[in-house]
């Protein structure tokens, strides 16, 4: 069997596992396992992955089975995976990880909220090792309607509104996506041979210019919609605002990356000759959605609402560096990816954690949080750090490689661009220092504040565990940017063609 | 007339019996209701069965009737959704209101099945006519039903009188056909090409006829009124039965017998699938009704049904069967589910389900999974039935087609998303108790169900569909 | 001026004019018999075409059934000199465009289509050809559809029953 | 010559930073001080070693040459532009490190003693461990960009030691300005790498910097706007640089940060981390010198404005350690003014070794004053000079060691400070007069508002203290007096012969006309402060009033302040954000609400046509049929 | 007797052709139910004439048409009496056959 399957598997026995739990403790400690159970296969994965490579293997992708499925339709059940996708399912199952733990404390309908959960990641482990866009899309959708009900039941606010709204944008952007999809299929044969949904395959055969002008901004805003791209970003800060903890982590911190790997995966890679055509239409809509996210973040009051539009403007960063085209800005969009991955969901955990204990998210009501609180307050000051690109902790990796690629171009358009994404650094520490400043430093403005309890023991869990993933990449990005290099260059290759 | 034609025909032959069996026991002023009822189900089980052995392609009374593996596939289909609903309505027919009607209601119900089969089985556009009618007009009389209630008396006159107006533009465009082709028989029309305005027009008056029973828009009028209005079962029996067969005549008929003409139907498809979709979505946003609201969304549902017709090869068709099947058993499960609340508290309003969940956890997930069918959703079947027909129309090249539906596959997400809305997160004082359902309910459930959860993974069975077209 | 052609223009007169006054006519037992003298003219028409037989069940069923059934069930629910109210307005207008642009659509478009007949030999409508084949198995064998006739007339039968029943 | 020990400097202080952030809940706070001060004295004694083996190793006259200590890859963009982690030793790191691990030992040491018993006392040590970390790292980066990682770090632990009382709302502004303002800085910074290593295709200083490596031999093309490339870039890079050096209009941050901790302000604000733009620059001198003349130009006019713009505002301002903060900015600008006079090798290269002279010597006498007027500050509770008075009496070796630092920045001979700001304005006369009488007359108003402040604290007036002031403790007192020798004596090193812009040593001479001038003027200014504020007399509050325009103006800094919060506040926040925020909510969020609310509407609009009607839906059926019908008959 | 030669084939469908639409017009335009039952009985008598024409006209030599017709007449009888009695049913309910009355189920 393929062991890319585990990871499929585990999660689904972990729920079948909460289905059959007794009680409400049963039902945690099973997911606990079981996503514990995941992370660690996943580094047994990334140690395969890694012995693989050692011993000579240059495949595109590795761990390929391929199943027919629909023999008439050629959908296959294709898996495999590449450097990029190994780092994604490494993020997937931090961020489920400590996910889990943090929403430890769920009261309501814990069974189910732990079901959800998981099988919201479930179709993201699925999304990345899917190498047929069938069952890609399939995965994509699994993933993406668990949202509803994890916002509708356990969410806050306005969830209902924020919960439709986000399903029904998500599910606007997956039509766009369906009909791009269905297009690469029907040209996917241009020179003869049967139809495929198979990535590899299609990529070999090509498709026809026509085709690829048409069916390119379907799918690319179709995965840029769940990447959040301008403007099209609406329902992230709604939709983060309403959700219970770990929906944010997992949402921001992974489903996002769909957008994003999709629209490099699918969109650029099988259709380079568009891709290059349209680059110049996407790159000014991110670079808009770049310095615009970051602007709206400082007005915000809201701690969710800032970190979802610093979510807007570091997603807007990832499909920027995509459209870059080039090895560097790509492997720079990929760390942003993971290295955003993993420090929003760190944000979206500390929030929560702070929204657990002081019931409101609005900045100005709260203040001198690092006196009561100093566990989370220090992990904030660390996730903030980190979203605004300080050495040693995972953004400043990303962002400096994404500047450095971009600025490869040389024409005065990119270059323009380049220099006006660069500026969101600084105005990404205006807000993160004014929340920082508001929320956990100065005097504390609540007596009610001087009783809160510090980080429980899950809560450090799951905290820390995201932090040293950061810091890991911060300090040693090398192993990481070298793995997700690596397939890049055939796959450039295919885009500069 | 040998054992071999008999058996050819099991399906109508066997059904006819059931008919005679009703007859007697209406007859015989049968007053165990409960015997009646496991007898009823009982024997539709064993002919149900019986549909399934395979058996050999004939065309029989000269032509008039046809039967081959699709053709049984596609009785055993509606066959196993009238099961389903007999199951349904077993609580139903049961009750002591109905004493003394249970033989009229099953008679007239199964005879319907029969006109349904007629349909489906025709060889000759007179059979057609017939099955039609004889699966329309007793439909009427079952809206009617519950002659306690003036809307069930409402639903039927309503559904006659349109449905009279249907069959006879539709026999209209039949005696056009009649004049072009000289005969009415399907095989030698078949066989001609022939290409006019008059033809058109007897094309688009077939189609309309057709239409108006697959409740497309603008023939769909009715389809609300008569649902909200009908007892239960029968709109169950209306939504997924009747609605089945009324697709699977039109796909036979324009595939196997206007299968050169496809120009001349594709185009009025495509402008009334894009109307369905549209019309039956902006309706289905603001219905309270759980009932109206499944009409609607049953007509856009016909909509998306549409679009198999966009391909004129085996894809076209067997993508149109298979999203049948499963449009076919996520709508069973959901008006299972219903069914069981109606006859235990008689609420069918959306916001009786406030809070649902919480009470009945079970049936909330099963309603979940076939409403996420319902709108596509993956992993339940639905996706797939959905996909397959998007994939359908995009492999004639209608894209923008296939766009439109799917932003409306999105809005209808919206409003299955409101009745999920109402049973998972919405609040209720005083929901809706815990409600016991019974076996035939729970059998009903789990056929769905297990269908719903299975169809998509299983291949095997669109291959199957596939290898019979 | 043949006779034929003064008959048939008589009876299409009779058809047109009194299909007319019967949707016309407010007091609704005129209206029926309107409806009854269209029938009876449609089914000389069908004798003028030689098929005697039809001509005959036309009378029977349609004048001797249908119309005496509407019949009855006017005298059932309506006062017998009431009129019907008027028609209104917006449904009239609708009413008569639809079906101008209905005749001027399909009588444009059948009068322009040159029917091409069969030529082969006629088969008289003779009671007996008609008995053979009404009972016949085989092709153009019309035993099948007489036999679901049966069941669609139980059918309805069982249930008219049912609904017309006092309960 | 091995050097590889070194990485023991950088290794070390993370380590301790580590250590103590980990436990500082469960460590007791003396051992954390002691920790933190005895890795930094180890760090100390291999700063030394280095430079002793790197001095005494080499020949002075044939230049240094440099050393790459280790060279790890840390993350490669291209092929070519590769991040390393590496220590590069030549005479300019080597001389950073001795100061740097000097004021930093010495700020730890007197922090045991200033900071003893605060909350977060183990949290500062941790710090301070990050700080001198960074710094270090900085100084011996191998390439640019390494450079600018450790930039980064030093900019957030200066953040985080401004902001070190965090409860202080005062202190967390003053914490976030300078973050933002040095951020908005390295922005420059970075376009400038980025422009800087594209035409180069590498980060290595090494490749840089050489001669006859291709930004110097090969020079940029393309022109724009009268500039070329790499003027450009240089330009943008310098940026960086006054936004860490705090030059004009960047400088904002810097009085603010004295919201700092005393010997914070010291170690961070005086001696080590503002100096890095200096530090920059030098590093970078061979571009400037020879492909970027330009830069220079702007870099010494930047300088020369800052230094008597500072000087002037210094004499107004009653916070004393404001006085001092711009105090710092005047005396860097003259190192800035000094590079940008300067050319490159040899003589030529004058200013280049002056302005790094005086780096060394400002280091020691700035921190010295810094930690004087903590320890003023330590007995005093106050920073203002109009609580303070007569301290002479309770305090003799703060006194001491605080006049003899006035003396040195004053300029007065035989002081280190003579040495080095004479250097400086030998090269500024050389090179252009205007900009030497500009120094020239700052150097007379340092000497003024220098003994305005020493004045104040220690003779004036004594006002009524709550508690007799007293000296401060030996952990205090010890890095002054070692700090006061220092800056008595730093003016000896022979630094034309150790670091100078070519790394070969070269000669230089005295020059009357530009030393007796300058050692006038700094006597008047002390004159003129002995007249005004020796004693408490009505002469300055006249003097405020007759000028009282300018002095209105440069007590309230001229106002820049304000104009900064007027573009933050009035036009990013008013005018930038606000509207983006509403912009995205009613506009962008507003075309997706109202997709939505029109389907709903469109669904309330067309329910007439299910009218319950059944003719109506006749007649929809058949009109539907016809058109249908028309449709496809037109078609 | 052959009617082909005196009477066009064309005429006897425009006939059924008017009396079709004036049967739609009787159900669109009536307010009662029975009537609009009248109408649709001229719309079912309208298609027998066309099928009995063509019958006679071009396909003599087979009796489709006139089967069909038989067969329409059959189910036009149900299809009244059904019609007749869910009438009656609503007239019990709703105490009139008015079609303005049975509206309760809309929107």
């Amino acid at each position: 069997m393929n062991p890319l399957l585990l990871l499929i598997l585990i999660p689904a026995l972990t729920m079948a596992g909460i289905m059959l739990a007794g009680d409400v403790k049963q039902a945690r400690v099973i997911s606990a396992v079981g996503m514990s159970a995941q992370l660690l296969f996943s580094f047994v994965l990334l140690y395969w992955f890694y012995q693989l490579r050692q011993s000579g293997n240059t495949d595109e992708m590795v761990f390929v089975s391929t199943t027919v499925w629909y023999p008439s339709l050629n959908i296959q059940l294709k898996f495999g995976i590449d450097g990029i996708s190994m780092s994604m399912i490494m993020l997937t199952s931090i961020v489920t990880f400590a996910g889990v733990f943090v929403s430890w404390q769920v009261e309501y309908l814990t069974k189910e909220f732990f079901i959800s959960l998981i099988l919201l990641a479930t179709g993201v482990f699925g999304f990345f090792i899917s190498l047929d866009l069938f069952t890609m899309f399939l995965f994509y959708e699994v993933a993406v309607i668990p949202m509803y009900l994890l916002i509708g039941i356990w969410g806050s606010g306005p969830k209902e509104y924020s919960a439709m709204k986000l399903t029904l944008m998500l599910m606007g952007g997956s039509a766009l996506l369906l009909v791009g999809l269905l297009g690469i299929y029907f040209n996917s044969a241009a020179n003869g041979g049967p139809l495929t949904f198979d990535l590899m395959q299609i990529a070999k055969n090509g498709l026809p210019r026509e085709a690829q002008m048409f069916f390119f901004p379907f799918t690319f805003i179709g995965f840029g919609i769940l990447g959040a791209l301008f403007p099209f970003h609406t329902w992230s800060p709604d939709g983060h605002a309403s959700a219970p903890t770990a929906v944010s982590m997992l949402h921001a911190g992974v489903l996002m990356k769909l957008g994003g790997y999709g629209c490099f995966r699918v969109a650029m890679y099988l259709m380079p000759e568009a891709a290059h055509a349209m680059a110049w239409f996407f790159i000014i809509l991110t670079t808009v959605s770049v310095v615009y996210g970051a602007f709206g973040a400082i007005w915000q009051k809201d701690l969710k609402y800032i970190n979802a539009y610093s979510s807007v403007s570091h997603c807007g960063l990832v499909l920027f560096a995509l459209l870059m085209m080039n090895e560097t800005a790509t492997t720079g969009a990929l760390l942003q990816m993971i290295s955003h991955g993993l420090m929003t969901a760190l944000f979206f955990a500390l929030i929560g954690m702070i929204y657990g204990r002081t019931h409101t998210r609005m900045i100005d009501e709260m203040g001198g949080l690092m006196k009561v609180i100093p566990f989370v307050s220090v992990l904030y000051v660390f996730a903030g750090l980190a979203s605004l690109g300080l050495p040693g902790l995972s953004g400043f990796v990303a962002e400096m490689t994404i500047f450095v690629g971009s600025f490869q171009n040389v024409d005065t358009f990119h270059r323009v661009a380049t220099i006006v994404a660069c500026s969101s650094i600084v105005i990404t520490a205006v807000y993160i220092l004014r929340v920082v400043g508001i929320l956990l430093l100065g005097p504390v403005r609540n007596n009610h504040y001087l009783e809160l309890k510090d980080a429980m023991w899950f809560e450090k869990l799951g905290g820390v565990t995201l932090l040293v993933s950061i810091m890991i990449i911060g300090i040693a990005p090398l192993w990481l940017s070298n793995l997700l290099r690596e397939p890049l260059a055939a796959m450039l290759n295919q885009l500069t063609n | 007339m040998t054992w071999n034609t008999l058996f050819i025909m099991r399906h109508e032959v066997l059904l006819t019996l059931l008919i005679m069996y009703e007859l007697l026991a209406d007859l015989s002023d049968e007053t165990n209701r409960t015997r009646m009822v496991n007898v009823t189900i009982a024997g539709f089980f064993l002919y149900m069965l019986a549909g399934f052995v395979p058996s050999e392609n004939a065309a029989l009374f000269g032509g008039m009737y046809v039967n081959d593996e699709l053709r049984v596939l596609l009785k055993n289909i509606l066959s196993v959704s009238t099961f389903i609903v007999l199951l349904q309505s077993s609580g139903w027919a049961k009750s002591p209101i109905h004493q003394g009607r249970a033989g009229a209601f099953y008679l007239t119900l199964l005879s319907t099945l029969m006109g349904m089969f007629f349909m489906i089985s025709a060889g000759d556009f007179l059979m057609l006519y017939l099955g039609l009618e004889l699966a329309t007009l007793p439909l009427a009389l079952l809206a009617s039903f519950d002659k306690e209630f003036r809307r069930s008396a409402e639903a039927g006159a309503k559904l006659l009188m349109s449905s009279a107006v249907s069959s006879a533009v539709l026999l209209f465009g039949l005696s056009l056909m009649y004049g072009i082709y000289g005969t009415l028989q399907m095989e030698d029309i078949a066989q001609m090409n022939l290409n006019s305005d008059i033809h058109t027009i007897a094309i688009i008056f077939f189609i309309s006829g057709l239409g108006f029973k697959l409740s497309l828009v603008p023939f769909h009028l009715w389809t609300a009124d008569v649902y909200e209005g009908s007892p239960l079962p029968v709109t169950t029996y209306f939504s997924v039965v009747s609605k089945g067969a009324a697709l699977f005549t039109l796909m036979l008929v324009l595939y196997r017998v206007f299968r050169y003409q496809p120009e001349e139907w594709r185009m009025p498809l495509y402008t009334l699938s894009v109307l369905t979709m549209v019309v039956g979505n902006l309706f289905a946003l603001r219905q309270k009704n759980m009932k109206r609201f499944l009409a609607f969304s049953s007509i856009t549902q016909a909509g998306f049904m549409l679009l198999g017709f966009m391909n004129f090869g085996r894809i076209g068709m067997t993508t149109i069967v298979y999203f049948m099947l499963i449009y076919g058993l996520s709508n069973l499960a959901v008006f299972g589910v219903l069914s069981i609340i109606v006859r235990a508290t008689g609420k069918e309003s959306m916001d009786d389900l406030n809070g649902f969940y919480s009470t009945n956890p079970r049936l909330g997930l099963v309603m979940l999974l076939s409403l996420f069918s319902l709108a596509g959703i993956p992993p339940v079947a639905g996706f797939f039935g959905k996909f397959f027909l998007f994939t359908a129309a995009a492999s004639a090249g209608m894209y923008i087609l296939v766009f439109i539906a799917v932003l409306n596959a999105t809005i209808s997400l919206y409003y299955y998303l409101l009745v999920v809305k109402a049973m998972f997160i919405n609040k209720n004082e005083t929901p809706i108790p815990s409600i016991q359902s019974t076996f035939y309910e729970k059998l009903a459930i789990g056929i769905c169900l297990t269908g719903i959860l299975a169809i998509g993974f299983v291949s095997q069975l669109y291959e199957y569909i596939q290898g019979l077209m | 001026m043949t006779g034929p052609k003064i008959i048939f223009y008589i009876l299409a007169a009779a058809i047109v004019v009194f299909s007319v006054l019967s949707v016309a006519d407010r007091r609704i037992l005129r209206a029926a018999i309107y409806l009854l003298f269209v029938l009876v003219a449609m089914a000389g028409l069908y004798y003028m075409m030689n098929f005697q037989f039809l001509a005959a069940v036309q009378l029977i069923i349609y004048a001797g059934g249908i119309v005496v059934l509407i019949i009855f069930s006017i005298l059932l629910t309506s006062q017998i000199n009431s009129k019907l109210d008027p028609p209104k307005l917006g449904n009239l207008l609708l009413g008569v465009i639809t079906a101008i642009g209905g005749i001027a659509i399909s009588a444009v478009t059948i009068v322009k289509y040159g029917f091409t007949p069969a030529n082969q030999p006629a088969i008289e409508p003779t009671m007996r050809t008609i008995g053979h084949q009404l009972m016949d198995t085989s092709e153009y064998g019309y035993a099948l559809p007489f036999e679901v006739i049966g069941i669609l007339l139980l059918a309805a039968l069982v249930g008219t029953i049912f609904i017309a029943r006092k309960t | 010559m091995d050097f590889s020990f070194t990485i023991l400097i950088l290794a070390l202080p993370l380590f301790s930073f580590a250590l103590l952030g980990l436990t500082s809940k469960s460590l007791k706070a003396d051992l954390a001080g002691y920790a933190g001060t005895t890795s930094l004295l180890v760090i100390t004694v291999l700063s030394y070693l280095a430079a002793w083996r790197y001095f005494g190793g080499g020949d002075a006259e044939a230049g240094f040459g440099t050393t790459i200590a280790m060279n790890y890859l840390w993350l490669n963009f291209t092929d070519t532009l590769q991040i390393h982690i590496g220590i590069l030793l030549d005479s300019l790191s080597i001389m950073m490190l001795v100061v740097i691990t000097t004021v930093s030992l010495m700020v730890h040491i007197y922090s045991l003693g200033y900071m003893k018993g605060e909350k977060g006392f183990q949290r500062y040590y941790a710090f301070l461990s990050l700080f001198t970390f960074s710094m270090l790292g900085l100084v011996v980066a191998t390439n640019i960009f390494q450079m600018y990682i450790f930039w980064e770090l030093v900019g957030v632990s200066s953040y985080l030691l401004i902001g070190f009382y965090y409860e202080r709302p005062s202190a967390v502004a003053a914490s976030k300005k300078a973050f933002i303002v040095t951020r908005f800085a390295d922005l420059g910074f970075l376009i400038g790498i980025l422009m800087l290593s594209f035409s180069t295709g590498t980060f290595d200083f090494d490749a840089l910097t050489s001669p006859t490596g291709p930004v110097i031999s090969q020079p940029a093309g393309s022109l724009f706007m009268g500039l070329s490339v790499t003027t450009w870039a240089m330009l943008f890079i310098f940026m960086g640089g006054a936004g860490k050096s705090a030059m004009f209009p960047l400088h904002i941050w810097l009085p603010d940060a004295m919201e700092g901790p005393t010997p914070v302000s010291a170690l961070i604000h005086a001696a080590t981390m503002v100096v890095a733009g200096v530090y920059l620059v030098a590093r970078l001198f061979p571009i400037y010198a020879m492909s970027a003349p330009e830069a220079l130009d702007v870099i010494s006019y930047i300088g020369s404005f800052t230094s008597l713009f500072a000087a002037v505002i210094a004499c107004t301002q009653l916070d004393i350690k404001r006085v001092l903060a711009y105090s710092t900015l005047s005396q860097i600008g003259y190192m800035m003014v000094a590079l940008g006079v300067s050319g490159y090798g040899g003589e030529a290269g004058l200013g280049y070794m002056a302005s790094l002279f005086h780096l060394f010597t400002h280091a020691f006498f700035k921190a010295l004053l810094f930690l004087g007027a903590g320890s003023v500050i330590h007995a005093v509770h106050s920073n203002m000079m109009t609580d303070m008075g007569g301290l002479r009496k309770y305090m003799p070796v703060t006194h001491v060691t605080f006049l003899i630092a006035c003396l040195t920045i004053a300029g007065l001979p035989p002081l280190s400070g003579f040495f080095s700001k004479d250097e400086i304005l030998v090269a500024a006369f050389e090179h252009n007069k205007i900009i030497f009488a500009v120094q020239w007359l700052v150097a007379g108003i340092t000497a003024f508002y220098m003994f305005r402040l020493y004045f104040n604290i220690f003779w004036n007036r004594t006002p009524e203290y709550h508690h007799a002031p007293h000296e401060s403790p030996v952990t205090m007192t010890l890095p002054l007096s070692f700090l006061a020798v220092a800056s008595v004596f730093a003016g000896f090193v022979p630094f034309h012969e150790l670091v100078t812009s070519d790394g070969k040593a070269f000669e230089t001479s005295f020059h009357v006309l530009v030393a007796l001038p300058s050692i006038a003027v700094a006597l008047v200014g002390i004159g003129l402060a002995y007249i005004m504020y020796f004693k408490q007399n009505e002469r300055p509050t006249k003097l405020a009033a007759s000028i009282s325009g300018i002095y209105t103006a440069a007590f309230h800094k001229f106002y820049i302040d304000e104009i900064y919060i007027f573009i933050t506040k009035g036009i990013i926040f008013q005018f930038i954000s606000r509207p983006v925020a509403w912009f995205d909510r009613h506009i962008v969020d507003g075309t997706m609400n109202l997709i939505g609310n029109t389907t709903v509407a469109a669904s309330v609009v067309i329910r007439r046509l299910q009218s319950g009607k059944v003719q109506l839906y006749i007649w929809f059926f058949a009109s539907g049929v016809l058109l249908l019908t028309l449709y496809m008959l037109l078609q | 007797m052959n009617l082909s030669s005196e009477i066009p084939l064309q005429y006897m469908l425009v006939l059924s052709t008017l009396v079709f639409f004036i049967g739609l017009v009787s159900i669109i335009i009536r307010r009662n139910l029975i009537t609009m039952l009248m109408g649709i009985e001229l719309m079912l008598n309208a298609v027998n004439i066309n099928f009995v024409a063509f019958n006679h006209y071009l396909f003599p030599n087979r009796l489709e048409g006139h089967f069909f017709t038989m067969i329409i007449i059959a189910i036009a009888a149900a299809e009244a009496a059904v019609a007749i009695a869910l009438i009656i049913n609503i007239y019990r309910k709703v105490g009139t056959v008015s079609v303005d009355d049975i509206e309760e189920l809309k929107y």
